[in-house]
């Protein structure tokens, strides 16, 4: 009997406090399946974020650091310009990047630090309650969209991808979804293209993942999927926005 | 003279909502209350309860180690909060999900089958909690029935069916409270 | 309008707006997202505005601008919001705006926890960001006491022309209790046109900002500020004495939800003889200073105890108040344990044999 | 021949497991497992064709996928 | 006789503390001007950046506010939602608005605040005594990029009017420069524009303009006009970006 | 080395890179931008790294996440910058993380102005940020002092991992004095394998973090925190007596350049005959609290005069210390207005007659 | 007739307005003002046109145009 | 014993770096010394000024409000300084640029035309600083000739030209502060 599909190497054996069906959990799988790939375990240190995921670092079975709510870019800047033969990604959900993170994300995309971001967009702040996000969908409601987001308020909600593809460092630059077995499998190529571009060096990369919290968005998983695919598609469309060998 | 109750259950089982029906009722009482939630880090889904103090004057300490009154609506909350129900307390047990009977002698057990009785009357177990709560309203005579049916009247006035299955599973459940109670009165008054 | 039953987070947004704030800018964080929450419900049906900042960063410099324009505004953080805060802090002071700042104190340093805590003293009342500057801090200790307490600091932000900030925790803020927002009347806002950004028609216009090229001129605004803050302390130092009609023999000083606790233990302990009160402050900046030198000075005390949920910080303006005359007790939980009464009256009751107190009566 | 596995307590009841399966090899058990939860099983494993769908699709690394002799690769991710 | 060219009404009689043939003079001017064209000194509400540019205070003869570096957007958001019968606009200079605050800026973009940024790209930080900037040209020497702005260290310059424009949220987003009067008067325009969208209602405005440091560039204010258009106008187009009419 | 002549805020740097902190990450404020660009031009030659961040915050963050990876690392700032930092402050604290950090202090509150000032006191010695945390806070007087801080600074942060923060202002960061380099010995550092994110080869990972799911565990780590500070106070409290042997009337406390005027201002006054000395903290936190109160105790001194450029932070700690035994004399100017020489005379001469002391010789 | 007048003492010495009349209207004096900069004069004011392109290049404002009669005007701005 | 000099003068006319320059002399003297920028918030372009303080033992107060010596480089210093000038002290003006005579009589006055000789060598006004430099050391007698003259040397090496006509500037300025100096104490001396 050979065993072809099992948990990652990477991953710790602490069984996460993710709701039933939240998508955190297969991104963190397809991380750690990818550092057991490149055989970098070693190496690799994790910025966790403050949102859900803050407790990755129970997760991975690798050296982890935490960063202040949004400053995960400013922390790996932190630690791969000291210690560039490591590699260092960041973990971070909308709410963290897109919104208190902004600055970060963008400065570190900007000077082209040779990082790896993994980006899980889930139109929602998961951990504190279900607010409204900077990604939160037009009409969406949320625990402070109580009608839904009004766009004349609070404006349409911002794609990550677009924003740092537009910025003239090279860097690579991919939206992918973590809502069908199809999906899962592009983001993990994704990924895995994402650190082979820190590891050799190349430049910044950036997967956005989009992602689904059944608990916020108040319906079941497999109902969140469909949510996901009918709402959050057409407007966050999938694809390889930049890369580095672009202009 | 301060009353305390600790309601326990599963995330979903709506114990913090039955927590406020009874502080609502405490509150029209003119007595004096507080409603503490469980707001730990919990993991999502996990165990939550709430704390409901009574008192007749103003309410100093809301933490409650030792409370007088405690209702466990599932299994985990059983083998956390049994041994903490306060000697001469009452402790409220939903026997449809808890098999575990108490050994303890020192307090008043009452044994509530809640989501039998929501299912008998609804056909889920959406509304074991409400029977829950008339368990706890029964075996502790915390806050007056009448006053707490009718917070329960005001607030499914909008769907008058949700109202009628509730006040029946409501009564139900104080009923058994309340004869279990008049039965322990009686045993320790002839002690 | 009877009492009804609320969870403090909601009750600082609602007392907020019966005070007239129809201005609310801030950024969700556990545990008080619920204020939040409740603005984006409640202003838009009273016409008012909510904004769900950015960041903490930017939430604190939106009521920077809002304030400016002479309007009533508050935002509501916890702690590591309010650290975002400290250079919005010392700008509002600096430009003498009257703005209300709620931090609802969990469990730290760092991402800490979410539980409640009194850690963050210091930082609400030394100052907190850069330069000298105070807030005028109020720290209730019920949901009811809350509600007065951001009606009162609208118009007390007003007074001085300088922040307030209100500090609480998980406890009170998550929890339910009576409330009766008719007890406390509201001040209506004072005029703002001397000094606020509202469009300078028929008069001077009016600037806003906090940068002294002439380093004299900064230097006499500080001397300014040297003297609203002994006026603060003058007018407007609140606290409550409980239990210290009899002469006891020991004074508990505690503030917030750890107050609370301390009332039940009194209670318990005056119910076995021990003569013992508690001085709560309400303002802990002002910090009733004088007060408690001169509980020191009776022949009566004997001890004086401190309960905090943090290392001990308000402990050293206490030991500086009764100028270490005698040794103080100390007890404390941290890191979001609220201290349960039965270890506070232990504590007490040991302290009194410590201390050589009669306690009990024999 | 491909041969799933769900760990029955690990297991959180999501369904995306049944979903993703195109063989419909998982259904949900009426039972509930220590967590509380529904859990997936493989009510009918001999058409299990061993693709893994739904083992990447699981968040929470319930199901391990054992294959007998040599298995087709269907994608490669 | 008739005057065709005065000082506007709307500015205070102070003098300027810029350098020599600054631009950040002729900006204020023509923030000036265009208050007085539109009639709205009594309603106009100015926010003062930190740079060389915080005393903009004492020359504009309107109420003003100031906002702590970079936060100059947040503060426009919070005078303008309370009183949305004001013009409020929002005057920064590149570190501040492309580097401390970037979260900023892309927010305010992004809700749709009814405000008008005036953004002075100088390519430097000219009050601290010139730093390296976000949009600091690559090669170009500055107190913190002694042998010239490396691009594999720190970047590429940021282009903000590029970035702020893919937002989805309507705007009007604009570059232009000030270093001919041709290019002095089409600035003018944009600026003029920009505010009368916000007289409108209508959305969100941003003016980037080109603008010479003569002090830290260390060259004559007549070779810095060279400069800025053998340097950066190549890289800095000049033009419209995004109007709210778009899409 | 000979003695070379250099600003103090380039000394910073250079000391720096000589106590082997080879990464420095920065964003520019006035008065000591000149920090980044000496070290944006001297880190590339010795193969270290300099970069410039997006904004303090950043700078914070990314000094965490390189202490965290095990190396020696800096950052500078003044005042609103460092408000800016508070949150990482209580971050690096929590996570027990070394960490040098520099501020400037200028003149506040507010944008406030770039000249000295002392007004960040309270700030930098009560934490700031949130939680229970202390940074150990140096605050030397010459340059050359600010050197050996500098150097002496890694070693301290990595014997309790924990923030140590040096606090000076515009007048010694702008201004040149001879430095000589080697009189201060650097030590090495430790081995770092045991906590810092190198990559977990050959050992257990390493997580560097500060929550606490468990506020139990959060508790146990601030009772930690409790002896740590108890260890700082035991073994790395430093100060300065200056004149203090020939059992003055009066101690002045001053620190930084405030206590260099008041050195040259002992100076003359003692050629009239007035015995008086100083006692000059170079810790801040922690404080030479029991040095204070012993001297409060001898018999001699009568008389407690403190200087500050503040509204009068330091002077709590100094009238606890001294348990207000004696009203004590302060004068401050504010602002970025350094006091001279002559007017501290002036004052401390006036303070020997209030006081009813001896005074000059008669 | 247009009259172009630089207030001498305002001026900076910048030498963008000589550079942006089209019709070298304007020189550097070879004085110094009370700030001490050499300032902008009408060294050929019979050549101004009005076109006020000196007036818009001036950071500081010191330079106002005044025409006698109708004035041409050369741009929108 | 301590001495100070401040040296004022335009944001460009190089009165900060000959501060150094003179401190730089004293450290090679073995004394000890502080160079003190002006660094306010000043319009750009205006008024500069260091201080330099020179001592036998550590140096207290970096703050001097009434030097022992000033040199003022321009008119606008001129107005501000030569009130401040300590009795008994010197006060050296750069009379190129400075047409006002100070009326005291209790310090020194030195002119020297810093901009004619700096042109006079150069072509160019931008040696004045130099000249200032040299009538200051001259005038005060603060630190020795010859280790300002070695450090312009080392520090000019570079550019024999710049070097030798700075040190011709430097010298001729020199020798009408020494000359002034003597006179004046002779003339002290005298009384
Ligand atoms: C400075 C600060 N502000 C706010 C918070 C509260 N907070 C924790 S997580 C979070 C948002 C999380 O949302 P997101 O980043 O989208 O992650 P998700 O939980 O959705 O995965 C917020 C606002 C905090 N911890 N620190
Ligand atoms: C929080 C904070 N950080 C840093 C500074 C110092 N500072 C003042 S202005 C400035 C940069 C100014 O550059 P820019 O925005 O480009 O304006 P310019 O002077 O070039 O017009 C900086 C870093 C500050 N005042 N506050
Ligand atoms: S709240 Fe949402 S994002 Fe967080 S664990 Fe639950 S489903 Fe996932
Ligand atoms: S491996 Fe493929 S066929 Fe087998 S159960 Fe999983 S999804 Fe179904
Ligand atoms: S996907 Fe995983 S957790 Fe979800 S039902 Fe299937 S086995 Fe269970
Ligand atoms: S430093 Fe540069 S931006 Fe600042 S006033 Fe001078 S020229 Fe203008
Ligand atoms: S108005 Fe025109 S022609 Fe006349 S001086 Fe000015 S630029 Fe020259
Ligand atoms: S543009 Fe203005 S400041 Fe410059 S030289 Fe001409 S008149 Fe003077
Ligand atoms: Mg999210
Ligand atoms: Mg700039």
């Amino acid at each position: 009997m050979k065993t072809i599909f099992e948990r990652p190497q990477s991953m710790t054996k602490a069984e996460t406090h993710y709701c039933p069906g939240c998508t955190h959990g297969v991104a963190h799988r397809m991380v750690a399946e990818i550092i057991d790939e490149l055989g970098i375990r070693e190496k690799t240190v994790g910025i966790a974020p403050v949102g859900c995921s803050v407790l990755i670092y129970r997760y991975m079975d690798t050296d982890m650091q935490s960063a202040a709510h949004g400053r995960a870019p400013a922390v790996a800047t932190g630690v791969k310009r000291v210690r560039p033969e490591l590699c260092v990604y960041t973990y971070q959900g909308d709410g963290d990047l897109a919104s208190i993170g902004m600055g970060e994300i963008v400065h570190a995309a900007n000077r082209g630090e040779k990082i790896t971001v993994v980006f899980i967009n889930n139109a929602v702040y998961g951990m504190t309650g279900g607010q409204m996000a900077p990604t939160t969908m037009p009409g969406q409601k949320t625990t402070t969209s109580p009608k839904g987001r009004d766009v004349a308020q609070s404006g349409m909600p911002i794609r990550m991808a677009e924003l740092l593809s537009t910025l003239r460092t090279p860097s690579y630059v991919v939206r992918s979804s973590l809502h069908t077995p199809h999906h899962i499998i592009q983001s993990k190529q994704a990924l895995r293209r994402a650190f082979q571009y820190q590891l050799a060096g190349t430049c910044f990369s950036f997967v956005e993942l989009l992602s689904i919290c059944p608990t916020n968005w108040g319906i079941t998983p497999v109902q969140s999927n469909k949510w996901l695919e009918e709402t959050m598609l057409p407007y966050y469309p999938l694809g390889i926005f930049k890369t580095p060998e672009d202009k | 003279m301060q009353n305390e109750i600790l309601m326990a259950g599963f995330g979903g089982q709506g114990v913090m909502t039955i927590g406020k029906f009874l502080a609502e009722g405490a509150l029209e009482n003119g007595q004096e209350v507080a409603w503490i939630p469980s707001y730990g880090p919990e993991m999502r889904g996990g165990t939550a309860y709430c704390t409901v103090v009574v008192a007749d004057r103003p309410i100093g300490s809301p933490v409650v180690n030792v409370p007088t009154n405690i209702l466990v609506m599932n299994r985990p909350s059983m083998a956390k909060f049994e041994p903490v129900v306060k000697p001469g307390g009452a402790l409220i047990v939903n026997s449809s999900l808890v098999p575990e009977v108490s050994g303890r002698t020192d307090i008043l057990q009452v044994r509530v089958p809640c989501n039998d009785l929501s299912i008998q009357h609804t056909g889920t177990s959406r509304s074991a909690n409400i029977a829950g709560l008339g368990g706890s309203v029964g075996a502790t005579d915390m806050v007056p029935l009448a006053l707490v049916e009718a917070f329960l009247t005001r607030k499914f006035k909008k769907n008058q069916t949700v109202l009628e299955t509730n006040l029946a599973i409501f009564k139900a459940a104080y009923q058994i409270g309340a004869e279990a109670r008049a039965a322990w009165l009686a045993k320790k008054g002839g002690n | 309008m009877p009492k009804i039953l609320m969870k403090g987070a909601e009750a600082i947004g609602e007392a907020a707006i019966r005070a007239g704030c129809l201005s609310y800018f801030g950024y969700p964080i556990t545990p008080q997202s619920e204020v939040g929450e409740y603005m984006s419900r409640r202003l838009p049906e009273v016409g008012g505005v909510f904004v769900q900042a950015e960041s903490e960063v930017a939430a604190s410099q939106m009521i920077y601008g809002a304030s400016g324009a002479g309007v009533r505004v508050m935002t509501t953080t916890s702690s590591p919001g309010f650290s975002l805060m400290a250079e919005a802090m010392s700008y509002i002071a600096a430009s003498e705006l009257p703005a209300v700042v709620v931090n609802i104190v969990r469990g730290g340093p760092g991402l800490g926890g979410i539980l409640p805590s009194q850690g963050d003293y210091f930082q609400a009342v030394k100052g907190g960001g850069h330069g000298d500057y105070r807030c005028l801090v109020l720290a209730p200790a019920t949901v009811q006491e809350f509600v007065e307490c951001v009606m009162k600091a609208f118009p007390l932000a007003e007074k001085y022309l300088n922040p307030v900030l209100l500090i609480g925790d998980g406890m009170i803020a998550q929890m339910m209790e009576p409330v009766d927002f008719d007890a406390v009347k509201t001040e209506p806002q004072r005029d703002v046109e001397a000094w606020a950004t509202t469009g300078c028609k028929d008069r001077p216009r009016n600037v806003v900002e906090c940068l002294w090229l002439d380093p004299k001129l900064c230097e006499d605004f500080n001397f300014e500020l040297i003297e609203k803050y002994k006026k603060m302390a003058a007018e407007d130092c609140y606290f409550e004495e409980y239990e210290l009609d009899d002469q006891p023999e020991m004074v508990v000083v505690a503030y917030g939800t750890t107050s609370r606790i301390v009332r039940t233990a009194i209670e318990e302990l005056r119910k076995d003889g021990y003569k013992l009160g508690m001085l709560r402050p309400i303002t802990l900046f002002p910090f009733p200073f004088d007060r408690l030198r001169a509980l020191s000075e009776t022949a009566h005390v004997k001890a004086f105890s401190v309960i905090e949920m943090s290392q001990g910080q308000m402990i050293e303006d206490v030991r500086w108040a009764i100028r270490d005359k005698f040794p103080v007790g100390f007890f404390c939980r941290m890191g979001g344990i609220v201290p349960s009464p039965e270890e506070v009256i232990d504590f007490l009751k040991q302290e009194f044999v410590t201390r050589g107190l009669k306690g009990a009566k024999s | 021949m491909p041969s799933v596995n769900v760990d029955k307590n690990i297991c959180k009841g999501c369904e995306h497991c049944n979903v993703a399966c195109p063989q419909k090899v998982l259904e949900m058990s009426k039972d509930i497992n220590e967590k509380g939860y529904f859990f997936s099983y493989p009510a009918h494993p001999h058409r299990c064709i061993g693709c893994t769908m739904c083992a990447i699709s699981c968040p929470d690394m319930a199901i391990k996928i054992k294959v007998h002799g040599t298995q087709y690769k269907y994608f490669s991710y």
